[in-house]
């Protein structure tokens, strides 16, 4: 697209520097993005980029570095549209104020229900008719799925020329993200301009035009056509020379478990029997998956799924009653479900151990238990003291999968467990729930990524739209068209 | 927690009234109303079922001069409860408007003793107000304390200064006149304690409802980090809130002045506790983000009805506590109920 | 001898939040700079605790004698113990020790008990002149025993005149917004009563602009006790029919006497009940009244 | 607003403390010592700092005697802090601590006047100190009711029984080998009221760092969805606190009985804010998930310091409420400064 002269720049960012405590998080960083072109920025766990997104919104003070957009050094923060990966909704609020009240500027001014109720309206239209259901609720009430995209409404409606995007995608299902896309595409023809955090390659080359990469802080690739690039250079540019692709599953990795389970799951027409070390994906809209999963870890009071564990009918009362009987559970929704925010990491990585091991104390082998699992994840923290909200959105992700390394769950459930993540760090789970089921362990996955369920399962249940199922895919059955088909999800 | 820590759903919240879509389907205003408003009309019936039960014993709870003696004092607890809530639900607390009536009382007396007409006696009373509320605002958002440190600490100078500004005497306020301020009638027919009231609860209902600047409240005790990334003027919002529950503390102060004629240093002491129950009772949660200007009132008048409900069945007042304790706790039963049907 | 030495008086009041404390204190402090002695002023906040620890700063600052009200009676005999192993003599002003201890200077007191009597006879009196017989009690907090006495007199009396207590309301914060409320709903429940007794100022003010707002002044009696610029007033207006003047500044000035007495080896009063006398519209102005007035309240609260 | 209001650095909550590791570079556990406990050490500092100004009129604020008068006036305030502390960790609160404080305290007398030993008696207040807690808990957990409202509830009524059991009497002991409890010495040379003071709040640090359930304190407070899915106990830990909460209350009232010989239906009234007080000047977040035991002693420990120091000093009691509160403002500025630093 545009690369003529810089003049032609909706966004200049250079020189960046940003340092917290210790740590220099930017460095020299630099980002340009040009009008009208949709311009990914990637770069791995902790690279800098919420960061940088962060100080070019004004919501954080840089050490350094000059920015201007559309040339203005001088400019109104408030001119740009955001969607921070952590996500900013005001929870009592109705959706329709979340997506209309930011923009309003007029204190005195008067909230119009029926002109908002509209305008929400049209903004949740562009992005999925069927949320303007949820228009009265509070925004306490929507799921993660829908937090994003009423935030993606949110940003696209703001009518800014510069929309930055932290993980949009991170929750949506394949579907939405096509939406997201088409929406996109539409802006940019209007000369807005998109910059786009994702960690999924494969939306990256269908989507962006152009892409910067940051590696610990640094601008390494500056503004390189897609098209100019391949993908193994944008991993390695990412990842560095000195880190592998994926870390062999050493046999030390291996946990121990005491033989496998076998896992019987039955709702309506279905019924299925897993055997030890399968790998169970659960594809489709977060309704459907919702319920296996509330089952399995005993977050309902009365699942609609009925289960059997080594033929024994058997219903977990709670989600302690679920852990101790060897359960594992990691959610993407990590605000909400996962992370302990005033303790520190090592609290949050030791918390489920704590409970499946029925510990009364505190002992000091937690604290060497963390180093390892922080080690294993590649996970780079200043401090095991320090609270979680000094890591990266994805680091923080990873420390939830973490708390789980050592248990070696009879059965592991995953919602979205790679939500956030980088491609080094995605194998790396690969690798792990590989090596989980290879000991015996079942693992139920809930994921939007067809590809990383193509990659690892061996059942596959699909979800239609409505949360009913929609089919059962084995083996070789198990393809993202396929997926794509049974799902209903084929935008 | 915070479920449990919410007294009121959370439809509470929802801006829009009037409004319907295309999408949506068409219900009537008033079953509209009933569902925004059924915590309060729960509130409500809870507050008839006490006096239907004082009534057994006494039946003058429901003569109008009775009725008219609980609205008279519960006025001023109501104006206070006002600010409280807008306190609380930017999640923040404010400890000091006890001691604000005190203090502001005081003041506006010391200056009626001086020979002030009564109207600029007021005026000086709530510069009172304001002047607290605004070092309160200023500690919390300029400085980042905790509401609960700062007011404790600005509870604890204004009643202080209560006592020191008189040397701790009492002052009877002689002015014929005065009463005028809270039994005059600007709008005939209606006694002014009473329009204050309904004007107040009305107007910070309306203004939390149908302002950008109510929906902000909201938004600030519904997540402040979020807020300051959307640009909502949080700090000014919080400030605010300060100021505006120093005000009405002070107006209620003033109010309560024009009916008791004598201004004392310790009058506001018991009122704190109060004001922050009667938010509480009215549906808003201490973690922000929620409440209603008509529970609040509804509250705070539910708290006077029962203190009146005991004084006329003659309970023995070491029991009163007892008998307060435990109506609270069924009408909040009532509410909780209410919830789980709907 | 006595010269050569500038004693210390520490004062330590239950409560300074209330105006009678504030008169008690007010009225060592006149006396202990007419005696030449360092004056110290302590408030306990109505807790036993603080008061202890009050008592030990009192002595850490070098106080060589205690004024005291204490929180309560029953809370005194650890004050005594431990003031008897110091040997620092102290007086009591208000409320007296704790019946069986001996280890003190003076007790400055009213004789609630006996004054109850007495304001219940003139409240019953008001009550059947006014032609009723049924009378109304805005009464301290019953947890304290000058209050407890009070009524005991009171209920006393009123069973001796024929009269019906219908009701007794305690008011918490001593507040007359209080007070006014409270006089309410006893009028609402009892619209037939004749007579109001207020136990002490704030109450009896609170019941006074009850009835004036209710067009009953005069029609219902009210009686108090302890005395202040406000009920005086309402007395003279005939707002209130009766005033039992209790010497607040009296009783400090007395106990202070009594601790320099015991310093300076003069004779001292053990027992020292002051009397509650009955002042009325009529009387109010008479000298004796007067200067009965004077050992009440300190000029600066207000007029006579 | 959160982070406002956490008067405290976070780094409170870590869970070991000796342990360092390879990837994280090594530092001495003194060093860790002085991270972790900044705050307190401020407050520390803060504490010594009034003492200093004051012995400039009084420079007996350093004898012995008044230290060790301090400290037997701080302990019931200590022990009853730290029991509301762990309430304030799971961002609950607890105003029914002064009442029980005033119940078990009448309860236990009545048993002592009616001729039970002390140690029964005491055992008989103990046991009204739970019954609070437990019905505190029950509400909160299993009706699913606001803290506030609930134990405002029990406040009242705790307040209420504390009068009527005893016909608002308060109640001299007599038994003479009572004040032991207080003044005795389990431990030769270190009197109880000191040595349970710092066993408590040894108890309850090691606790809350130490024990599985005492991170669970601070995880249910920090997130309680997070808490449910991760199998925490949650209901448990909610309920737990409570009944720790009413038997400490009730323990600091038999320390104080044990002192003052004296039982007295109000004699907690005003500790409930003061406790509340000590935890968030000691860095407890209303909010919940952060809060030491070290910091709520500490707290306690100042607010007593300044009540000693403004009667030291001699300040007219009409002033002291605003030189506490200017205080208390200075020492939380200095542990605001104290974070900035680091
Ligand atoms: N408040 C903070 N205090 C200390 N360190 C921080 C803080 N916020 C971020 N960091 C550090 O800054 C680095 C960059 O974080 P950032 O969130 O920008 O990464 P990112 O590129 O967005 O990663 P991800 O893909 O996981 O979202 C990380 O190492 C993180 O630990
Ligand atoms: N408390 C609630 N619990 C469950 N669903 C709710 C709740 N409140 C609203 N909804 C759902 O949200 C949608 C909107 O309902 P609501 O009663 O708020 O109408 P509304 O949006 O106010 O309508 P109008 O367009 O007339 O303003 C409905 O689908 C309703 O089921
Ligand atoms: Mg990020
Ligand atoms: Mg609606």
């Amino acid at each position: 697209m545009s690369r003529s002269a810089s003049t032609t720049f909706v966004l200049e960012a250079t020189d960046i520097e940003k340092t917290f405590g210790a740590t220099n998080v930017l460095q020299k960083a630099r980002l340009r993005v040009a009008r009208g072109e949709i311009h990914a920025l990637l770069g791995g766990n902790g690279a800098g980029k919420s960061t940088l997104i962060r100080i070019v919104s004004g919501s954080l003070h840089r050490d350094a570095g000059a920015i201007q957009v559309s040339g203005q050094s001088n400019y109104d923060a408030g001119a740009i549209a955001v969607v921070f990966q952590e996500l900013a909704l005001l929870p009592d609020l109705t959706v329709a104020e979340n997506i209309c009240l930011p923009h309003r500027r007029d204190a005195f001014g008067r909230v119009d229900a029926r002109h908002m109720r509209a305008q929400a309206a049209r903004a949740l239209a562009v992005i999925d008719p069927a949320l303007i259901a949820l228009l009265a609720l509070p925004a306490s009430r929507l799921d993660l799925h829908q937090r994003q995209l009423v935030e993606i409404a949110r940003a696209l409606s703001s009518g800014a020329q510069l929309i930055l995007l932290d993980e949009p995608t991170a929750n949506l299902t394949f579907a939405d993200s096509e939406r997201l896309f088409t929406a996109l595409r539409r802006l940019t023809q209007q000369g807005i301009s998109i910059l786009l955090v994702s960690h999924r390659m494969s939306e990256i080359r269908t989507v962006a035009d152009v892409c910067t990469i940051l590696r610990d802080g640094k601008s390494v690739v500056d503004r390189r056509p897609l098209a100019e690039i391949s993908d193994e250079e944008i991993v390695r540019a990412m990842m560095g020379e000195g880190r592998e692709k994926a870390t062999a599953p050493a046999g030390a990795a291996a946990p121990a478990t005491s033989g496998g389970v076998t896992l019987g799951l039955a709702k309506d027409r279905l019924a299925l029997t897993l055997a030890p070390g399968s790998v169970l994906g659960l594809a489709g809209a977060p309704e459907g998956p919702a319920g296996v999963i509330a089952a399995l870890i005993g977050s309902a009071s009365h699942p609609a799924w009925s289960i059997t564990v080594n033929g024994e009918p058997r219903r977990f009362r709670s989600p302690a009653d679920a852990i101790r009987s060897g359960v594992g559970y990691v959610s993407g929704d990590r605000a909400e479900k996962g992370v302990l925010a005033t303790l520190p990491i090592v609290d949050n990585l030791a918390a489920a151990g704590r409970v499946a091991r029925k510990r009364w104390l505190v002992s000091s082998g937690e604290v060497q238990d963390a180093l390892g699992a922080l080690k294993r994840l590649a996970i780079k923290a200043n401090s095991l003291y320090a609270l979680p909200q000094t890591l990266s959105g994805g680091t923080q992700q990873k420390l939830l999968i973490a708390r789980w390394l050592d248990l070696a769950p009879k059965i592991l459930v995953l919602e979205e467990p790679t939500r956030g993540v980088d491609i080094g760090t995605k194998r790396e789970i690969y690798n792990i729930i590989g090596v989980v089921a290879a000991a015996g362990s079942i693992v139920v996955w809930w994921s939007t990524e067809f590809s990383e369920l193509a990659q690892t399962c061996d059942h596959v249940i699909a979800f239609d739209l409505h949360g009913a199922i929609s089919g059962l895919l084995k083996q070789d059955e198990i393809t993202e068209v396929a997926m794509t088909r049974a799902t209903g999800m084929a935008a | 927690m915070m479920e449990a820590l919410t007294v009121r759903g959370p439809e509470k919240n929802m801006a829009a009234s009037e409004e319907t879509s295309a999408a949506i389907p068409r219900s009537g205003s008033a079953s509209r109303l009933l569902a925004t408003y059924r915590s309060e009309i729960a509130l409500a019936v809870a507050i008839l079922l006490i006096m239907g039960v004082v009534s057994f014993w006494s039946p003058q709870v429901f003569s109008y001069g009775n009725i008219a003696n609980v609205a008279q004092s519960a006025a001023p607890l109501v104006i206070m409860a006002l600010g409280v809530l807008l306190v609380i639900i930017t999640s923040g607390i404010d400890l000091s408007v006890g001691s604000t009536f005190s203090l502001s009382g005081m003041v506006a007396g010391l200056a009626m003793s001086a020979g002030a007409a009564w109207p600029l006696a007021c005026v000086a009373g709530l510069a009172v107000g304001i002047a607290v509320g605004a070092i309160n605002g200023l500690l919390v958002t300029l400085l980042g304390l905790a509401p609960f440190v700062v007011t404790l600490i600005t509870y604890a100078v204004g009643a202080s200064l209560a006592f020191v500004i008189t040397d701790g005497h009492s002052i009877a306020l002689l002015d014929p006149t005065f009463y005028l301020l809270n039994g005059g009638q600007l709008i005939p027919g209606v006694t002014n304690y009473v329009m204050f009231c309904l004007l107040g609860t009305i107007a910070i209902e309306l203004g939390l409802r149908k302002l950008v600047m109510g929906r902000w409240v909201y938004a600030v005790g519904s997540n402040d980090k979020a807020s300051r990334l959307l640009g909502i003027p949080v700090n000014g919002i919080r400030a605010g809130v300060y100021v505006i529950a120093g005000l009405l503390a002070a107006f209620s102060s003033m109010l309560s002045l024009s009916y008791i004629s004598n201004s004392e240093a310790t009058s506001g002491a018991n009122m704190m506790l109060q004001a922050i129950a009667a938010c509480v009772i009215g549906g808003a949660s201490l973690f922000g983000g929620t409440g209603s200007a008509v529970g609040a009132a509804l509250g705070a008048i539910m708290i006077t009805v029962i203190q009146n409900g005991v004084n006329l069945i003659g309970i023995n007042s070491f029991w009163q506590g007892s008998v307060t304790g435990l109506v609270i706790l069924v009408a909040v039963l009532i509410d909780r109920l209410a919830k789980v049907r709907a | 001898k006595a010269g050569d030495k500038k004693y210390t008086v520490a004062v330590i009041m239950p409560s300074l939040d209330i105006s009678y404390w504030q008169w008690v204190a007010y009225g060592a402090k006149t006396k202990a700079a007419a005696l030449g002695m360092n004056y110290m002023e302590l408030d306990s906040h109505n807790s036993p605790t603080e008061q202890m620890s009050n008592i030990k700063t009192a002595i850490t600052k070098g106080a060589n004698a205690i004024v005291i009200g204490p929180v309560s009676s029953t809370s005194t005999p650890p004050v005594l113990r431990f003031l008897k192993e110091q040997k620092v003599p102290i007086a009591f002003t208000g409320i007296g020790p704790q019946p069986g201890q001996t280890d003190y200077t003076s007790s400055v007191t009213a004789n609630n008990e006996e004054s109850g009597k007495a304001e219940g006879k003139f409240v019953c009196q008001l009550a059947k002149e006014r032609g009723g017989a049924k009378v109304g009690m805005l009464s301290l907090p019953q947890d304290r025993e000058n209050a407890q006495k009070y009524l005991r007199g009171a209920q006393a009396a009123f069973k001796e005149g024929g009269c019906d207590l219908v009701q007794i309301l305690q008011t918490k914060g001593l507040t007359v917004r209080e007070a006014v409320d409270e006089a309410n709903d006893l009028l609402t429940a009892h619209p037939d009563i004749t007579a109001i007794y207020g136990m002490y100022d704030e109450a009896a003010t609170g019941a006074a602009k009850v009835l004036q707002t209710r067009n009953l002044v005069g029609k219902i009696g009210v009686v108090t006790a302890d005395g202040s610029p406000t009920t005086v007033k309402l007395l003279r207006d005939g707002v209130i029919q009766g005033l039992f003047l209790q010497e607040a500044g009296g009783q400090g000035i007395e106990a202070t006497q009594q601790v320099y007495n015991a310093l300076t080896g003069k004779p001292t009063v053990k027992e020292m009940p002051l009397t509650e006398p009955l002042v009325t519209a009529k009387d109010v102005g008479s000298p004796e009244a007067q200067a009965k007035l004077k050992r009440v309240y300190p000029p600066s609260a207000g007029q006579y």
